[in-house]
């Protein structure tokens, strides 16, 4: 039996969700798609270079129907911008599917709540597929659902951070109430951080420096790829329960002690 | 005239695939935006431009 | 170009190990030895019940040379009760690897320091290859490694506990001093733990009670596989820096702002 | 005699094999040790058992 | 030199806030205030018991001018009942401070980020001192303090779970960014975690539960008026550096070592 | 009723010891002393540089009784070495109290359990009154306590490393078996860790270079007597009970609410 | 007549001060909202009610 | 001889205290072990020294 994950009725196999940002070449992003075996890619929007020659080596690579793209709304600092480049992304892209982000300032390229929400109700008004970059806020994750968004996108940590999972007990508040798939983004450095995360019980998640900025990006690729399966695994397999104390992994009968410990017969 | 956010001298019957021409722009490669009108790639029209106009050339980029 | 493990001039491509103990039944237990690729695997030595028929679904699992079989002194209490047990192993099961555990008390079952290292090096004179259990101790590592053990094998917390990585400042150390493989044993629970010490170095995981007490064992074996790869490949792919603020995914250059944000045109 | 820590009574001219035999233990599962003479399974001698002998009849079993 | 927390003009000695919820008796409560020289003190504003005696052990403690009152607008679930209560609570007890709660769930009592801020603009406007209560979300605590709160308010983790702090990447720019006073609400257990918050910068902090349900409540709030004073004296004295390796004590020179380790002369 | 702590018979009221080691000066050392009201003060054994005059600064300040003097053995590597300067120690300083440290490398200057239990043994076998710094390793602290030692002393993080608590579970256990008094000696860098192990029911701390090192190291001082004794209190006082959810400081009956939520009457 | 949420008979010549006379509550330690005026403890006029009047009384009490 | 791990050139007739002196050691403030036998601070015998002594002059000093 299949685990699919289901965004906006479109079933996916993956869950691990790539950035095109980054990469030293483009074929090495191609190398690293391969090896994640990704479904899924953001890519941004941005004002042509004029009078330049442009290059189509993004565009090769996201070859027509191979991956749904997701476009992001990067840069943008206000909802007003956010839905502005939604639109344009709609138009270039042919994806009603948007990355939704609000983000005020440059240092942590933290979302604004406020801004968020709002954008997210137009967008989903105008027949945008939204998929919103987010604080780890429950009660923001609720209000996005109810608005009608297609997830919830909370944060890990700063993006391109690598910091890892800084806001777990919020993400798992997020997961328990859930209406929409949960995709963990941003901050994930290392495998073990997205297969915890999975393991938790978030539906997705999304890399994009962690690969890019590896020293060997298609193997970090195929690693995140094996590390998201096994998360997602283990958290359908049911883990053990924690315990306080020890308990033996050898059985306590049949021991062969020493008649006295210490001193031999 | 501001095209993507920086001032450009309008002239009289200056039309938007003259525009990208001249900006060699691959206007199967873009979606551009006049005002509050947005052209798909491949879809542009060859539309009279006004001094009052704001224009918009975008593309696909790489982000994350 | 193959990744492999090297234990006493043994070559292993498997990084995870694992018990045979608390499996609801042996057959639970060797689909799930299939799931994990599994080629090293431990066993005990007990006393046989006198007078009653002996079981030998175990002994069907670990059919002649499937497995490198690594028997445990668990239960012993001293350095020689372990010695002589470990004799007996010896004998039992055709190899001269042991498990070696010295383990006075039943609450938390950690290590006696001491007598593990006196039990050590008996042993290695006696020709065992040991790979002792140990608290995340780095002196303690060097002083067993300097002993002639084959490994060490420090603890990530109580053997059966499930508590996840509670030594993780030592066990980089440990890893950075060790002049033998670290194999991380005990109290791993779910698997980005596994991939947690896999992506600092460790050379290999030893699991039992994660896979045995899941609710389904077989697809956590599975898991543990695919995240005990993902954090060796991790490793070797050199993970990204970790950043105190942000970094953009999407270019800085080219958004397409509004004239005055806030104030559209 | 001790067997596997319990004490069990000696009598004249018991052997080791009869009294395997009479624990229903497979010799060839099971490795046993005698003072401080141990034997593989399958390799068990047929010696001659004293009173003070304390034997270990041990298996392989599950464990972590 | 005094070191003084300035909230809206107004100078205060202490950095410990305490709510007055959950004492099992008002005399408890009252020592407890006294061990901890308190100087704010939150209370809420409920529908009077109609037909019944009126308690007045609250009132008698909160004696005229003692403390500086904090009502607060708890149970509130929308910013339309957080304004009507906030006024009720201005007319009920004389001050216009106000601790501004939107909270629309009852599990993890999380407020509310978009309610919050529209309230605190509100309330803001008819004249209110509002100290916010919110998710620790540094985006909102900019938002809320352009909008003119007199401090933000970011919980550390759920209001009476003693959970500790759970959002400490957060609280860091927070405090990094803050124009007004950071206030850490919620969530604490035990006084080191808040003498950590006070050493990260925090400007005060406030506790409930913590105290009023410690075995010994009194004894308790004494413990947190030392590690409050600790934190901030802490902040102040400017920690040491934190390596990665050690760095000894003792002077490396002069040491009394044996002519050949190990083998004494 | 004094809280009294007890070690080799000796009451204290303190529970703070502080090292000697790294202040700028000793004025400054006896102002941090002053602060922190401390009892106990560890010292070093050094040789006399030759043919240069003494200095007195250090003897001025351990004034004749003022302190309960606590030489070290640090820089020795081996047992031998420690039980050689233990006694040069016990005849320079007039005291049978040792801090035991027996430390065999340099980078990280962890302690080596085997070579510190048998040093132990031999030094209380003469009669010292024996500390021993160790590896937060509990089944070495039962064998420590068994051997007579009159405290256990494991380490919080690499000695000068201001890291923190990165034992805290092997600490637990330790508290909960021990025998003898634990005190948490090495690595803390603020007072809210100091606090923090006092709450799990250490019996002391043993502090240096946070103090020496703080940028105002009297105040540090001053703040780590604060936090020490702040943990202590809470852990009588006995700490709330953690949670899973949030759970209300303010009463949930008598809520003004309106009619119908975001609907106004 | 809304009472602290809960329906309640009104009268004709029914006065803020009679009622909360008749409830009890002391006017010097509690609030009063009557529709969108609020009266402060002590500072509690006594205005006729009408019908269609939703009263809040309140106090303050212990909280976090 | 070595004093303090440092050979130092012995001479007939040399005493302990002659050689702190020269050393300007105040030996009311430091410890002294010769061989395996140690005095205490202001307790120092004036000992003959032999070629082979292996000497420790120590005192108290700041540490952790």
């Amino acid at each position: 039996m299949q685990d699919t994950l289901t965004i906006a009725g479109s079933p996916f196999r993956s869950r691990l969700m790539l950035g095109t940002g980054k990469y030293r070449d483009f074929g090495v992003m191609r190398d690293a798609f391969e090896a994640a075996a990704v479904e899924i890619v953001t890519v941004s929007i941005r004002r042509v270079e004029l009078g330049a020659p442009g290059h189509t080596g993004l565009l090769d690579v996201l070859a027509k129907g191979k991956y749904q793209l997701l476009p992001n709304t990067a840069g943008c600092k206000t909802a007003e911008e956010a839905v502005r480049v939604a639109k344009l992304a709609r138009a270039m892209s042919g994806t009603n599917w948007v990355k939704l982000e609000v983000i005020p300032d440059a240092k942590y390229l933290l979302p604004d709540p406020v801004g968020t929400l709002e954008a997210a109700k137009i967008l989903v008004g105008e027949g945008f597929t939204v998929l919103p970059y987010m604080h780890a806020d429950p009660v923001l994750a609720r209000q996005l659902a109810a608005a009608g968004c297609a997830t919830v996108m909370p944060l890990a940590s700063p993006i391109g951070s690598g910091r890892g999972v800084l806001t777990r007990a919020s993400l798992e508040i997020i997961i328990e109430e859930a209406a929409v798939p949960v995709v963990v983004d941003a901050g994930l450095g290392v495998p073990s951080e997205a297969a915890a995360v999975m393991e938790m019980g978030a539906q997705a998640v999304l890399v994009n420096t962690a690969i890019a900025e590896a020293e060997s990006p298609v193997q970090m690729a195929g690693a995140f790829r094996k590390a998201v399966e096994a998360g997602r695994e283990a958290y359908l397999a049911g883990r053990m329960p924690v315990r306080a104390h020890a308990s033996p992994s050898s059985p306590v009968q049949g021991v062969v002690t020493l008649p006295q410990p210490e001193v031999p017969a | 005239m501001i095209v993507n956010g920086e001032p450009r001298t309008h002239r009289p019957d200056l039309r938007l695939r003259a525009l990208l021409a001249e900006l060699k722009v691959d206007d199967r490669a873009a979606a551009v935006m006049v005002g509050e009108e947005i052209y798909r790639p491949g879809h542009i029209p060859d539309i009279a431009l006004k001094e009052s106009d704001v224009i918009e050339i975008v593309s696909m980029m790489q982000g994350g």
